[in-house]
């Protein structure tokens, strides 16, 4: 039942902010850390909000939110090391902000000026994946590239290295997750595989995909299969820091589920008012990643006015960055799309890159009876 | 006669078909509550309920592997592929087991199956929503293709299509799903022209241009503007991609003398391919000059801010009308 | 590790043929019914010993045996009712047999002539499949029709259905076979996944598909997972008819291993010496099905010379029937290719087919100048 | 010089590959101790350890979706698919992911994987072993596509294959397994003919016959056949698919005026179609009759004891340049 708390949950804060023991897992962080992943959640969020707003603002032709999911993304983004890789969905904008990417290279997606703005090598984020649940293999298949490297069980932390693929809990149907994590099993791979359930995949309750909790699916190949509260950034912090340990250190591939709430659509062309109650996302409302982070951090006594007038700026500034920033995007070059198809010529690919280049260029010597014709209208942004 | 967008057109297609027949299912993802992302089986799960209209687990292999166990058991499943390029999970069901069960049981078993796929650009979409596939489906024997261009195509076809023995890959063109189009609902099944063959949409003497799907329209927008210079193109909307309509296209091109080929798939390895193989062979000496293809290049689906280029426009259409007349 | 037991296997028969009795599943049968099961297992692995026979003659292309699986598939075949549906893989000649399907139907697939020589839909018997796993979708999607067609729970005998895929160890690694079982569950479909696990897919050992033993996988999305002998017919019969009552009382899917050998080689161009030992053959030879049956039998005094001497006599008959009908089977028609990829005309099929009629009566018209030129030699029979 | 087997070609090349470079990987369904179906990968596990040679868990898809993550952290796989019929589990894999990579990150992504596929009839198989999907392939862009005619390029091709920065699909002809043929091994990479490349196998003047793979053979037991007549075939042996070089065929067909293509897949919607295209895009004003095609029926493959009559054979051959020269 959405909503409701499952059975054996890891939970380190309550949705009132209370911290909790368990019997399992602890962070013990400083209290800069503590407000580094309060920022970290406020400015996801505000990218999130942003976002919307460029599209409504008809700036994005899409927007696929992650209102209610920061604190999943944000707890495991930052059990990451430098050295680590990130295989996302389409939603994981908090992961790819702990991986250091500028929020305008997915809006570039969004906008349809490139399928990713980002250095997937350099920052160790795969290109979002939009067929879900087929990075999943990938990011195994990374991991067992790590193993070969001999960057597993090492020691030494700046060496040893993880690889995290992320899902949602529609993509756990697909046979290709269920490869993925048998693959992992048998060849011990260095691999965290971490479901965020958000209840939903569009407009499909979760118990459309499945009879049991989803991370019992681990079970059925022997790896470990752990269920965290995906609202408290704490637990998955300490979640999947410790499934990355543990895969680091050779011992094997962990799953995790996140227990959470997509609060906002789908994506933007989504109305979820059409299949699910105004009630069930109230009750999720006061289980807020953020409001609960904020009031633990308010009893602890961490949260004083200067830092969150200077967090409050900074958001400001962060949404500036993307309003100006995405009317800048530079529009792609109608060749340009020839260039990365292939990394050595194609004879066919170079033929059509000329003739179309001298179809191009047959206008901009505007022949003697007329202009082209004009392109009809395409009707944008109506799907997703 | 109603004037329908050509997805409420399917809408009403399936919804006759499900009255007609308890037997007729719809599977998919989103189907139900929600009606569909297109909002194509809007309203259908309320009214016939949730046994006969699925909301279905994400998985594209299990939609047409369980259509394919549902038909041999008797129903006739009419399956919704949420976009185009969500299609492969399912490719090994529809190319080994779908299109091949009956061949492989000597025609004893019988797979009437609906696979409904929305396909091609101009939507602004993000990847994998934009994709023109067929030429993949087309190259397997054992399935049917068939792709509507108008409300009145789409309703009449998505019911021949359900009514067909034998599987049928169903390709709605999206960028036409809001196009309005009279739809003659009082016909019968038998009085409407036949799900495979090609219709001569327009008529002209000078080139003829096949097309089908969207780029039927753009055709006609073609013909309008070449008009306007006194070239007459014939339109021939070829409907049928599996079996080919080769004989309605070569009729037209011993007229003309002249063919070109427009789809939104790349033109390597495309359609275009076969019927400019299939044209010059029975159209030897009538053709004044080689069948020329205005397609897709060969490229992944590029980024929306550039898909006016890839996908062919009228201009490119004209282009290649005029290196047809000039050869 | 193969050849040990594993735990939690139902069995009912020991190895020896000792009796024993299993808290949960019970088998109580009449002497013709045992000898019923006796005689099955008989002339299964007769037809197998024929069919390897008539490949080493040239008259079959290829052969995959079953011997030592006869007890997995005698016993599962026979839980079955008329009304049930079976879907098999290319191995499951034991489960045909039950059928009623002439194995002559089967050879036609290995000799050549057809893709399967029998009517499914007279016989409940799918075609053989051999991209694996491929057919368990479509039996979930016939048990979900069959649940369509209110022909579960209505407590009628004769009118309640079930259905039964099979599956080899190698197979579920296929997503698609984990699909199935999701889909079974999540729509509480009337069938039964019956995997035989006979410890080997060509050449891999079940230690390359998992870690863990496979009937686990069916916990994963809540199936019950049970483990039976399969080399024991009535903890076969027994634990299968179990699963199929349940099933078609609407109680829901389950998924049975069978765990088992495959004695022989993996098919006829196999060669099994090069990735196992004889050892290993060994173990499994002391724990063959049809020995532990016998043994039973003869310690409850049903075999007599009688019935053995028939019995012999009938599996002779049959071996005569196979060796006789083989060199029959009907060459295929060059033209009747054309007849069943469409059940109607489809243009291009039709065109091809009158050419190709038309060059085949160009031959037969033998203009002047000259015969056809000869074929290429085929390589036959190297493959599987 | 060795005279290997086309097969053994393959293996020596693979050991080629693995000595020199040691990201190259091989993964399968028993290419390890067993050698591979085929025994391509023979002795290589033993040589090279499990590392290096994996016999993978039974799932296409899992082969090549992990073998791209691999190739993302410096690897290069050469997966192995044991039969033709059994790719489309990784289809998806393949498509979206494998292809798409390299243009999805606006090549910053390299992915250097290569699909071996044994494809084609003859050996009188079951289903699904004997089928020609190249086509498939051969339509998605990102991929490139070739196959051997013999062991010479077996050798060669394979290694540059792996050589590639692309993803290749390298469909070696089942039939030609055990073909024997001189390969020069000491010779370098860089000397050898360009993985992209078609070569003229045969001189002839009268009509041109263009194969591929396993029909390449076939061409030139037919141009034996027609030289007895008086009749002289020049065959052109394709290579390259995806590529398909169009020049050097076109270069031949200047000549001939004539063109026959013969491949084993199904002639509908295969890759003979887009030959035809465009060789009679350039050459139009060369050709004496239209390009024919001989290929396998729009069906799916039958029967072992049928599929000399499926298959394109000397006859078919000899039959379509009758009807050129008579055009
Ligand atoms: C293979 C495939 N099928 C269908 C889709 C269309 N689709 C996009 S998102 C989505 C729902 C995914 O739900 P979930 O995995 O729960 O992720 P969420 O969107 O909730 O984060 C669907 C069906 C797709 N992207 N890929
Ligand atoms: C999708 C697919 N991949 C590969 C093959 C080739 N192949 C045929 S049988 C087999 C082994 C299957 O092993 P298992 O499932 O254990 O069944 P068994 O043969 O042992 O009965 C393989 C790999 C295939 N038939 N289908
Ligand atoms: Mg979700
Ligand atoms: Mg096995």
């Amino acid at each position: 039942m959405p909503g409701g708390d499952p059975e054996g949950m890891v939970q380190l804060l309550t949705p009132a902010g209370e911290r909790v023991e368990h019997p399992d897992y602890d962070v013990a962080l400083e209290p800069e850390e503590l407000l580094g992943l309060y920022r970290d959640l406020v400015l996801v969020r505000r990218v999130d909000t942003e976002a919307n707003a460029l599209q409504r603002q008809g700036e994005l032709g899409l927007w696929a939110g992650l209102l209610g999911q920061e604190a999943a993304q944000v707890g495991s983004g930052r059990a990451l090391r430098p050295q680590d890789h990130a295989f996302p969905t389409y939603r994981e904008h908090g992961v790819a902000w702990c991986r250091g990417v500028d929020p305008l290279g997915i809006l570039e997606i969004f906008r349809g000026t490139s399928h990713g703005g980002w250095d997937p090598v350099a920052h160790r984020l795969h290109p979002y994946t939009l067929v879900i649940a087929a990075q999943l293999l990938p990011a195994v298949g990374c991991a067992m590239g790590v193993q070969r490297d001999g960057a597993v069980g090492t020691g030494d932390p700046g060496r040893d290295t993880a690889v995290i693929g992320y899902l949602g809990d529609g993509a756990t149907s697909q046979g290709e997750a269920s490869e993925a994590l048998q693959w992992a099993a048998v060849f011990n791979a260095p691999v965290v595989i971490f479901c965020q359930n958000n209840q939903w995949a569009i407009s499909e309750p979760v118990s459309v995909q499945a009879r049991v909790p989803l991370h019992r699916r681990a079970d059925g190949v022997g790896v470990p299969g752990v269920l965290v509260d995906g609202n408290d950034v704490l637990a998955c912090l300490a979640v999947t820091r410790a499934a990355l340990d543990r895969a680091r250190s050779g011992g094997g591939p962990t799953f995790v589920e996140a227990y959470t709430y997509r609060m906002g659509a789908h994506t933007t062309s989504d109305d979820p008012t059409r299949y699910r109650s105004a009630a069930e996302v109230d009750v999720w409302r006061a289980k807020d990643p953020i409001d609960r982070f904020r009031r633990y951090l308010e009893s602890e006594g961490l949260l004083d006015e200067d830092f969150t007038t200077a967090l409050e700026a900074e958001a400001e500034q962060l949404a500036e960055h993307l309003r100006a920033g995405v009317r800048e995007l530079p529009e792609p070059a109608p060749l340009a799309m020839f260039d990365h198809a292939y990394a050595e010529p194609h004879e066919q690919v170079e033929e059509e890159r000329e003739e179309f280049a001298a179809y191009l260029a047959s206008f901009d010597a505007a022949p003697s009876g007329g202009d082209p014709h004009q392109q009809p209208a395409t009707v944008a942004g109506r799907t997703r | 006669m109603p004037n329908l967008p050509l997805a409420k057109a399917i809408n009403a297609g399936l919804r006759t078909a499900m009255e007609r027949d308890p037997k007729v299912l719809l599977m998919g993802e989103d189907i139900g509550r929600l009606g569909g992302v297109f909002r194509v089986t809007e309203g259908l799960q309320k009214d016939f309920g949730e046994a006969r209209v699925l909301d279905t687990p994400l998985a594209e292999a299990g939609i047409v592997g369980t259509a394919i166990g549902l038909a041999l058991r008797g129903y006739r499943p009419v399956c919704e592929i949420q976009f185009n390029g969500f299609v492969y999970p399912a490719f090994n069901q529809i190319v080994t087991q779908l299109a091949k069960l009956r061949a492989r049981s000597q025609g004893r078993l019988e797979l009437p199956v609906v696979l409904r796929i929305p396909f091609g650009g101009g939507i602004g979409s993000v990847e994998h929503h934009s994709e023109s596939p067929e030429a993949l489906f087309a190259h397997v024997s054992g399935l049917r293709v068939v792709t509507p261009a108008t409300s009145a195509d789409a309703y009449w076809m998505i019911q021949q299509a359900i009514a067909s023995p034998d599987p049928v890959v169903f390709f709605e063109p999206e960028r036409r799903y809001w196009d309005k189009g009279q739809v003659e609902t009082d016909a019968t099944l038998a009085d409407v022209a036949p799900l495979h063959r090609a219709r001569v949409v327009r008529r002209g003497e000078h080139v003829t241009v096949a097309a089908y799907g969207p780029t039927v329209r753009l055709a006609l927008e073609a013909a309008e503007a070449a008009a306007e210079d006194g070239t007459q193109l014939e339109v021939v909307d070829l409907r049928t991609i599996s079996p080919l309509d080769v004989g309605t296209v070569a009729e037209s091109v011993r007229r003309t003398g002249r063919l070109v080929v427009v789809h939104e798939a790349p033109t390597f390895g495309g359609v275009g391919g076969e019927l400019a193989a299939r044209i010059t062979e029975r159209c030897f000496y009538s053709l004044e000059a080689p069948v020329l293809r205005v397609g897709g290049f060969h490229l992944p689906y590029p980024a929306a801010r550039v898909e006016e280029h890839y996908l062919p426009g009228v201009d490119r259409v004209l282009d290649a009308v005029d290196r047809s007349l000039a050869a």
